[in-house]
């Protein structure tokens, strides 16, 4: 599970090799921010299947996943597009039975991964106690009593995903992975360290000599990274910030086309299968026009 | 003296009487989509409550980002902060252990003894409705959070006599129900479009504390679906003070992101 | 346990007021780093008892406290002064049966350390099974099966210090401490989470907006901060990088005369209870020319 | 063609040969008074494996120091690192889980079994003598690293029977005693002033694998205070090259920290 220190700057489509059906995934970003879209959008055109989805917070790329029929399983505390409202491919599935959905608390999902980060069977939380949440995977927590005090707990099973996807400011060929400011969130801290394999897209490949210059802005060391892929804004429609904000225009736009399943399918294929690179899927959601109105923070 | 405001919007009056629950020993972060709240906070800090803690979209410890911007996770909120708080260890060791004890929640559903539901309508298995998940507050109900409920929706729909699906723990069957699981604290209040609750001290049944103006206790009534709690007397929720009108109307939320959370955005209670 | 947005800035025999006798102090620092010296000095001083001492790597000032007898109780992984040998005092204390020596794996000890920060009451690991370290403590270390795999491993007792001591770069009033760079040693992150106060002792007090200029150099939040005490060279004999170095010729002087019990003693009247004041210390351990003599890294 | 050295010290001659042993797919992180390993991590590095990963003092990823410098913990090691390491929830899940799955560890006791003992010599609550403590080995010996063992002392005190107490797991009472407590890997070799040893492949017994210039079989044998495993031959441990000399004497470790490992420092062998 260590990787070696060598080049692994490749392409989206070679990167994207790196999963097989059935993975399962653990991928960074929340209802509208920092989550590695492009390649997501290349994990829809390869045509993955029977994939299992773990994020914290799912947002839009879950949504388009699951309407591409890429995804069986999600695991999440909460799925929607913020500001936006529901994501309604996912809620369309797991109505209609065609994926699960197993809800977690965040402390119960982190504390699988964390376990799973380190070689540990379990870690325990008493988050959710009480609620119907515990009862819908019991092979995943379970109630335990402390041996020292008796106190009843939750045991969190672990959890290691196959792969775990990110998009981040800028890397290293080796992928040393950097952020700015280093947001320690969850996704970015839990997910890499639980999973086996981990691929990141950035915004910008700088030599090594630079990330010396700046070690503390460093959050994924370059022995836990197999591929590293550069994609300018590979985040959009969702934010990296300071770098660019998220797109309302497309938001709204899928928000108010998904409401149906075919709205969803045209979305897919106007700004997914249509486009035949990242720079035509740009010019695709507005070109210039998209990029300037997305440098503003409001 | 501080004057009362004539001309406010029930969102309005909804930050300031949720901004009048905080003191500067509260420490309290914010989660997804919850303009509300973090207006409450950023008005509270700006009034009488100059010492509260503010971690900002859960990592921007005590950050002064001016005002209310497009989400409230994203990272422009947490400007000027005094340290970026590491979410696993930190953040969740502060949450779980009980040194951050202050949350406001929202859900679908709300019972009452005040359990939140917003995983699904239906079974869980094979939701007649599935929702967007129970979130952070699945993890605070039973944290021993100090709750504050907020809901723009005060209707028979999302006021329910049994919740479908227990994602937040309130006070769970009442009485001492929630105590005897070893959690401390629950449910504070319940601040909706139509007024505002709070728990009997012995049943933790939900009990009308005030009413909006312009709002009939009877209409209230009308809106719960479960049998409220209901004083003898039921005032009319103080109205807020010219001086914050004007801090959340023009320094808070100059862009009146809070009435985002209304369907019907906001309706002049005047 | 949180503590409020207010000025905390005391000094040194304020700050002690809040150890009592008989606590657990969690103690920053190893053999030679970065450890609150000067607070350890006045922890002497003012000759409290029976205290319990956490460290990960015990060095000076614990055996300072040991030889000045305010040590019932020692928590570590292991206790010396790097190449300058055994801590002595240490030795033969435990030697004597006056002290306990309650030795953990260092995951064994974070672990009941991170199980205190977060108000759990047991995290488990792996560190240590076959040892016969487990054997030492069953009070706080037990082996339990995984309530889903059956695999054996060991549950750690939470473990919640009354009192966590650090020295660190700066500080405002309020007590956003900071570091310079930011190692995140476990000493300076675990420790101060799971105690219940928090003294941090600093070699410079700075504005509060200064602060806000480089969060991302922010160790310890303010509301966990409960007194900050500006001691520059506080951390003397021991390095605060890159500030100064360890002092070479003082841990020389000790490791030779800390052989007996009363060279040791020697030492304590000398260098610490014969100061009156931190800049009297400084002045005795070669004033100028010491403070010349750290400056180097060598 | 490499040239062999001719003139080289114990204290060089452990370096060259701990150095050899590690490959460019190695993350090694080391500990305190650990001259010798950063010395060997450093020239392994330097000569035939470039892609070795060192994480400085547990904390500075890929660390690029120049040479040895006063303390290997102090942070002067983590000179043009990549990374700060965070070490509670990042540096110990990488050990805990085995990502980092190289350590070099010495201890005052060291069993026919490979198992180390730096805690007590004698009974544990009653010492004779109280040593330092297990400190990083009480983990490693548990946690399946691939563990190397130096030491300075090679005599019938440190090479022991059975240790007194057993702080670091090597391979316990032999065979397969190791492995059916659910451990992988364990230790690899022992480097001292007089020899290299490794462990019989079935028995885990300590094996004698070469002597040092000058040094003979029998006084091993009589240095060490259990019965070694000794094949019919034992050839001379291989020499340094003049490269490494160099590298190690003139780049790596100008000041000779290397020999403050030994009380009476850098005797030549030749």
């Amino acid at each position: 599970m260590a990787a070696k220190k060598e080049d692994k700057v490749m392409t989206l489509v070679d990167a994207v090799q790196l999963i097989r059906d059935g993975d399962i995934i653990a991928m960074q970003g929340m209802g509208t921010q920092m989550s590695p879209l492009a390649l997501v959008r290349e994990i829809i055109r390869s045509r993955k299947r029977d994939l299992t989805v773990v994020m914290v917070v799912g947002g839009i790329g879950l949504d388009w996943m699951i309407a591409a029929g890429c995804v069986r399983r999600v695991l999440a505390i909460i799925v929607n597009l913020d500001e936006f409202g529901m994501a309604n491919a996912f809620r369309r599935a797991v109505e209609a039975g065609e994926i699960e959905m197993e809800e977690y608390t965040e402390h119960q999902l982190l504390s699988r991964l964390s376990a799973g980060s380190k070689g540990l069977p379990f870690l325990v939380t008493r988050s959710g106690l009480g609620t119907d949440l515990i009862n819908i995977h019991p092979e995943t927590t379970r109630i335990i009593e402390c041996p020292f005090t008796g106190q009843k707990v939750i045991a969190c099973r672990a959890l290691e995903p196959d792969v775990a996807i990110l998009h981040a400011h800028r890397a290293d060929c080796y992928g040393n992975v950097q952020f700015f400011p280093k947001p320690i969130w969850t996704d970015v801290d839990v997910f890499p360290r639980a999973a086996k394999k981990v691929i990141v897209t950035v915004e910008e490949i700088v030599e090594n000599e630079e990330i010396r210059r700046t070690p503390i802005h460093t959050g994924i060391p370059y022995f836990k990274v197999d591929a590293v892929v550069e994609v300018p804004y590979g985040a959009h429609p969702c934010s990296l910030y300071p770098n660019y904000s998220f797109d309302r225009v497309l938001f709204q736009e899928y928000a108010t086309t998904s409401k149906t399943a075919e709205g969803t399918q045209q979305f897919l294929d106007r700004y997914i299968f249509g486009p035949a690179s990242h720079a035509e899927y740009l010019q695709r959601v507005g070109g210039a026009e998209a990029l300037l109105r997305i440098r503003k923070w409001s | 003296m501080t004057h009362c405001a004539e001309d406010y919007t029930i969102d309005e009056l909804m930050v300031v009487t949720l901004a009048r629950q905080f003191t500067s020993d509260d420490i309290i972060l914010n989660g997804t989509v919850s303009f509300i709240p973090v207006a409450a906070i950023l008005l509270a800090r700006e009034t009488h409550a100059p010492g509260l803690t503010w971690v900002a979209g859960a990592v921007g410890v005590d950050a002064q980002p001016g005002y209310l911007m497009g989400n409230t996770l994203d990272p422009t909120m947490w400007k000027n902060c005094v340290m970026y708080l590491p979410q696993w260890e930190d953040m969740w060791s502060y949450v779980h252990r009980g040194t951050l004890e202050t949350f406001c929640i929202r859900g679908a559903q709300i019972d009452k003894y005040g359990n939140v539901n917003n995983t699904v309508i239906g079974d869980y298995y094979h939701p007649k409705v599935r929702l967007p998940g129970s979130a952070g507050m699945g993890d605070m109900g039973s944290l021993d959070k100090r709750i504050f409920i907020w809901s723009t929706t005060h209707n028979r729909r999302t006021f329910v006599e049994r919740v479908d699906f227990l994602g937040c723990v309130g006070y769970l069957d009442g009485g001492d129900s929630r105590e005897r699981l070893g959690l401390k604290n629950g449910p504070q209040l319940v601040i909706t479009d139509l007024g505002v609750m709070d728990f009997e001290p012995e049943s933790k049944r939900m009990r009308l504390r005030s009413v909006h103006r312009g709002v009939t206790v009877e209409h209230v009534r009308e809106q719960t679906g479960f049998e409220l709690v209901i004083p003898d007397e039921v005032p009319e929720t103080p109205p807020p003070t010219e001086r914050e009108i004007h801090l959340l109307r023009d320094v808070i939320d100059p862009k009146g992101m809070r009435k985002l959370e209304f369907r019907g955005a906001g309706k002049s209670v005047k």
